[in-house]
């Protein structure tokens, strides 16, 4: 048989594992709280102060441990944000900055029309009913 | 302390490209043959058949037919449970394979056997390939390879 | 040869089969500090960090980019090597070659794996490391790989099974004097004997397990005053892409590593490695492998390593200890696995041991196994 | 650092898919090109680095498929998990420290075997953003937006700026050829507005001062730093690391004016925006200066990990057919520029 006689044969796989990854202790103290009390924290560096939300367990800059819990939203304000056109219907994704946090959570806005989207739209964040300490506990964020 | 995990069981689906030499081998099963590439400047001969020699890194570009049977190199009985990756299932087990010289090969080819005793193989018995009666160009049309007896 | 260069820290989890208290960056935070600690540095005092895992074993792709969260690595070069099981002792090396090249001064190598995220689906993830058309049908990861292997050792020195077994038994004797070991109770020969046929001849307690673990080692050409390790060789080998031409003419013992020791030794002028070395932390991810490996690296003649097993040079107080940690066998966090080797064997020659110390240890060898049988060494001397 | 000289490069023809090879074949192609187009023959390769990704192969170790189509079997090899310029990076310390005197740098993608979008997406951390959806489109959407906002620039300027780029790629005989149309797929980025996913591979052959004769390209600097990964933790309005990547690549190169030194800049640009966006990081002005991106940048292919070491080949080819003296290569992995690597290759006699 000759190498150039052959149809390029084409395989079908498929990589399927189940996982599991744990949420740590930062951010499992942001889920627990958030599952359980519906509240909003971020923990700020010792350092240089800044406040990370998500919480982080160690500073990104300073390197110095993040322990001081601070209480975050449920108010914050768009930083960014774009519309996932693939998703339907398409999803606005936004880039949001909580009261009290010095950087930005990304979720989904809820209730407003793409175009109606900018810097600065103050928004609150919406908490799912049935919470079960995950990022979705959250449903969303709505403009004020 | 609070141990919230995340969990999901991502689909990552993949159209592998066989590539030149492995659909050749694929349609050379299909007609009951297995196929091997050699080496015009080391004439080494390999299988499964593919572009780059072992031997000397020259370009195989002769395809030939090697005969189906060879000689048991090593064997193993799986036994314990795993997923498969392309289910997402458990295997079923026990099953036993092994790495099978095949007659003008320089290399092993690794495959089922048709055995599910560890205890009745050898290293070094001769097998044979019992290939299916319907093939249709996948790895498969090759059931396995089965020991000569005496 | 490039500038001289030397390990000046090495830091550990507790590897543990589980460790759902920590995220991924958190447990390699861990290892991180303690090894900062133990090199007496501030994390300014790394240069850039080489870092490693393997992407399916957790889920995530481009792993190293999350993991800067516990690498401290943001803001500095950082490079990923991945190598299946290799990538431990590749992450050593490649912090080694960036260091002696000149490129940085100080680089830390962080390993780190948490099988625990498959849900102790790993071997569904090995079996992915091997041709979707050809291998993986058959392949039930690297257990009936390593099984093949055995197959061959056991056909070709009529080796037995109880032989095989003591592997463990010592390796779990030194795991006892280690905390950092994900296994330390003792077994016995009957107890690996009476465990579970995985992939015959391979028993549950003949393979090595699945870990939670970070490891971080700190190489320098600036080392301080503190007690340092010099790398004094450093090589790898490696091999086909198909097993079935790994396995070509029944091999009998691993050409990958023999070749790479014999390279590494003649870097570091050893010409008679069971006499010279004061300590082996070999790669062994299973009892048949470590007498395939120690013939591989010259520590015995083929057929020979049943015996010294036997005769207890192996051992801690032994003519030759093997593995004083425990090894492969007792703790596997597989991106790390290579690693803890290097950070062992550096420990051993600064004499930093504790309870698993070689007395007067100077001259150490570390190795590596991953993907189809290739191979990687590793020696470090107290002496430059 | 010892120097160590570019002695060819070679890449496929990246195309929407390459159905008739695998991996190994593909990576086989470019580095028997290399061979062909250097003269070198393979046993002068001392080692070997591979640059591949094991989710876009569909692989665990997905070095392991192309050892023997590389022939890295019986020789020391390694694998970056990063693009091929951080490869590069790996490649030159083995030369430099003295242990080799000649590294093969090969990095594939295959874009066409996986889901882009669903691998993309398998990158961001998996507790607080990946649930939510995002890929690398959406993610270089919201620095897209970030962007605009930053330099109170209108959304016209992203399509200007992909016309440019597609013009130089219809000039690139390697170029994927495509059909994007402009319809929006990540606010405010449109699909012709974001760089192709494609098949192809790409190879460096690296040498130390003595494999050399007379005039080479030499990798005179380089710089190369990880960003911190949350998307929210970062400036996607500024160029982040690149900055400082390139302060130390053209401190290491002895570049102190790119705008007048420099003769060739490629860049990886995943989206149009970030054609603008790196420009300014690598801290050129505007307008002028080096020939930008040539061959179209990554908006003319995106063959995964080769994507940045085509760069290299793009300048290395540049400079050696004597268009210009020194050039600028840069590589990034993460989606919206985390981790950047730049290299500074330029033409000159032996030091």
């Amino acid at each position: 048989m000759d190498l150039h006689d052959a149809a390029p044969v084409l395989v079908e796989g498929r990589i399927r594992i189940p996982y599991r990854w744990p949420a740590g202790r930062a951010g499992g103290r942001f889920l627990a709280l958030l599952r359980d009390e519906g509240r909003l924290i971020g923990l700020r560096c010792s350092r240089c102060r800044r406040v990370f939300v998500p919480p982080r367990a160690r500073c990104l800059s300073c390197h110095v441990p993040c322990e001081e819990e601070i209480g975050v939203g449920p108010e914050g304000e768009v930083l960014a944000w774009t519309v996932s056109r693939r998703a339907s219907p398409p999803a606005v994704l936004a880039l949001i900055r909580l009261d009290g946090a010095d950087t930005a959570l990304l979720h989904v806005l809820q209730g407003v029309e793409p175009t109606a989207v900018r810097r600065g739209l103050r928004v609150r964040a919406v908490f799912a009913e049935n919470r079960r300490g995950h990022i979705t506990d959250l449903d969303g964020f709505r403009p004020l | 302390m609070s141990e919230i995990a995340v969990r999901a069981t991502p689909e990552l689906r993949y159209r592998y490209a066989a590539g030149r030499y492995a659909s050749v081998f694929l349609h050379g099963l299909r007609d009951g043959r297995i196929l091997a590439s050699r080496c015009h400047r080391c004439a080494r001969t390999l299988v499964p058949p593919r572009i780059a020699c072992t031997g000397c890194f020259g370009g195989m570009d002769e395809i030939v037919t090697l005969p189906p049977r060879g000689v048991l190199l090593a064997f193993t009985q799986v036994a314990f449970p795993f997923l498969d990756p392309f289910t997402g299932i458990p295997r079923p087990v026990p099953y036993c394979y092994g790495m099978v010289k095949l007659e003008g090969a320089d290399n092993t080819f690794q495959y089922f056997l048709s055995e599910k005793d560890p205890g009745r193989l050898r290293v070094d018995q001769t097998v044979r390939a019992v290939f299916r009666e319907e093939r249709t160009g996948s790895l498969a049309d090759l059931l396995h390879f089965a020991p000569v007896e005496g | 040869m490039g500038d001289p260069v030397a390990i000046v820290g090495a830091g550990q989890t507790a590897h543990r089969s589980r460790r759902l208290d920590v995220s991924a960056p958190e447990l390699i935070d861990e290892a991180v500090q303690a090894a900062l600690l133990d090199a007496r540095l501030e994390p300014d005092g790394i240069d850039a960090v080489v870092i490693g895992n393997m992407e399916h074993f957790e889920g995530i792709h481009l792993s190293d980019l999350w993991a800067v969260e516990g690498t401290g690595g943001a803001g500095k070069p950082q490079l990923k090597v991945a190598t299946g099981g290799t990538t431990g002792s590749s992450l050593a090396q490649a912090a080694y070659y960036l260091v002696a090249g000149g490129l940085f001064r100080t680089v830390m190598a962080v390993g780190w794996e948490r099988l625990s995220d498959s849900e102790g689906e790993t071997t569904t993830g090995i079996v992915t490391a091997f041709d979707p058309i050809y291998e993986r049908p058959t392949l039930a990861g690297a257990v009936s790989g390593l099984a093949i292997m055995a197959c061959q050792y056991q056909a070709k020195h009529g080796t037995r099974a109880e032989d095989a077994a003591l592997v463990v038994v010592q390796a779990r004797e030194n795991a006892a004097r280690n905390s950092h070991a994900h296994l330390r109770q003792p077994v016995t020969v009957a107890e690996v004997l009476a465990s579970p046929v995985l992939s015959t001849p391979i028993r549950h307690l003949d393979m090595c397990p699945t870990s939670d673990g970070a490891c971080a080692v700190v190489f320098t050409s600036r080392p301080g005053d503190g007690r340092v390790a010099w790398v004094r060789g450093v090589s790898s080998r490696h091999n086909h892409t198909y097993i079935g031409d790994v396995t070509e003419g029944a091999v009998s013992y691993l050409h990958t590593l023999r070749l790479a020791a014999e390279d590494a030794y003649r870097q570091a002028g050893v010409a008679d490695p069971r006499r010279e070395f004061d300590v082996v932390e070999m790669y062994e991810p299973c009892t048949w492998a470590a007498f395939e490996w120690a013939e591989a690296l010259g520590l015995c003649g083929p057929g020979e390593a049943a015996r010294m097993w036997a005769e207890g040079a192996t051992r801690l107080d032994g003519e030759i200890p093997v593995n004083p940690s425990g090894g492969v066998l007792c703790a596997n966090p597989i991106g790390a696995t290579g690693l803890i080797r290097v950070a062992e064997a550096s420990m051993q020659v600064r004499g930093t041991g504790g309870e698993r110390q070689v007395a007067g240890a100077r001259l150490a060898l570390a190795t590596g196994f991953g993907g189809s049988f290739w191979s990687e060494v590793m020696v470090l001397g107290a002496a430059r | 650092m010892r120097p160590v000289a570019i002695v060819g490069v070679a890449q496929t023809r990246h195309a929407e898919r390459r159905d008739d090879v695998n991996y190994a074949e593909l990576a086989f192609e470019v580095v028997a090109d290399l061979l062909a187009r250097t003269g070198w023959s393979h046993d002068r390769i001392d080692t070997v680095i591979t640059a591949s990704s094991d989710f876009w192969d569909g692989r665990t170790i997905s070095d392991m498929a192309v050892q023997d189509a590389v022939g890295a079997a019986g020789k020391s090899a390694s694998k970056v998990s990063m693009d091929g310029t951080f490869a590069l990076v790996y490649a030159a310390a083995r030369i430099a420290s003295g242990a080799y005197r000649t590294c093969l740098v090969v990095a594939h993608g295959k874009a066409s075997e996986g889901n882009p979008r669903l691998i993309a997406n398998a990158a961001f951390d998996p507790i607080f953003q990946r649930p939510m959806g995002i890929d690398d489109h959406t993610a270089l959407g919201l620095q897209a937006r970030c962007f605009l906002d930053r330099r109170g620039l209108a959304p016209e300027v992203l399509a200007e700026v992909a016309a440019r780029s597609a013009a130089a790629a219809a000039t690139n005989p390697n170029a994927h050829r495509r059909q994007a149309a402009h319809v929006l797929v990540a606010d405010p980025l449109h699909e012709d507005e974001i760089a192709p996913d494609s098949d192809g591979a790409c190879a460096v052959l690296l040498a130390d001062a003595e494999a050399v004769r007379g005039e080479a390209v030499w990798l005179d600097g380089f710089g190369f730093a990880t960003d911190v990964h949350g998307l929210g933790d970062r400036d996607l309005g500024e160029p982040g690391v690149l900055p400082q990547v390139a302060r130390e690549a053209y401190r290491s190169g002895g570049v102190r004016d790119p705008d007048r030194e420099l003769d060739v800049v490629e860049v990886h640009d995943a989206s149009s925006a970030q054609t603008l966006l790196w420009r300014e990081g690598l801290g050129l002005s505007a307008a002028g200066g080096p020939a930008w991106n040539p061959s179209g940048g990554a908006m003319s292919a995106q063959p995964g990990f080769a994507t940045g070491l085509v760069r290299v080949a793009e300048v290395f080819e540049r400079l050696a057919r004597g268009e210009g003296k020194t050039g600028l290569a840069h590589g990034m992995t993460g989606f919206v520029g985390q981790a950047h690597c730049a290299w500074i290759l330029r033409k000159r006699a032996r030091a």
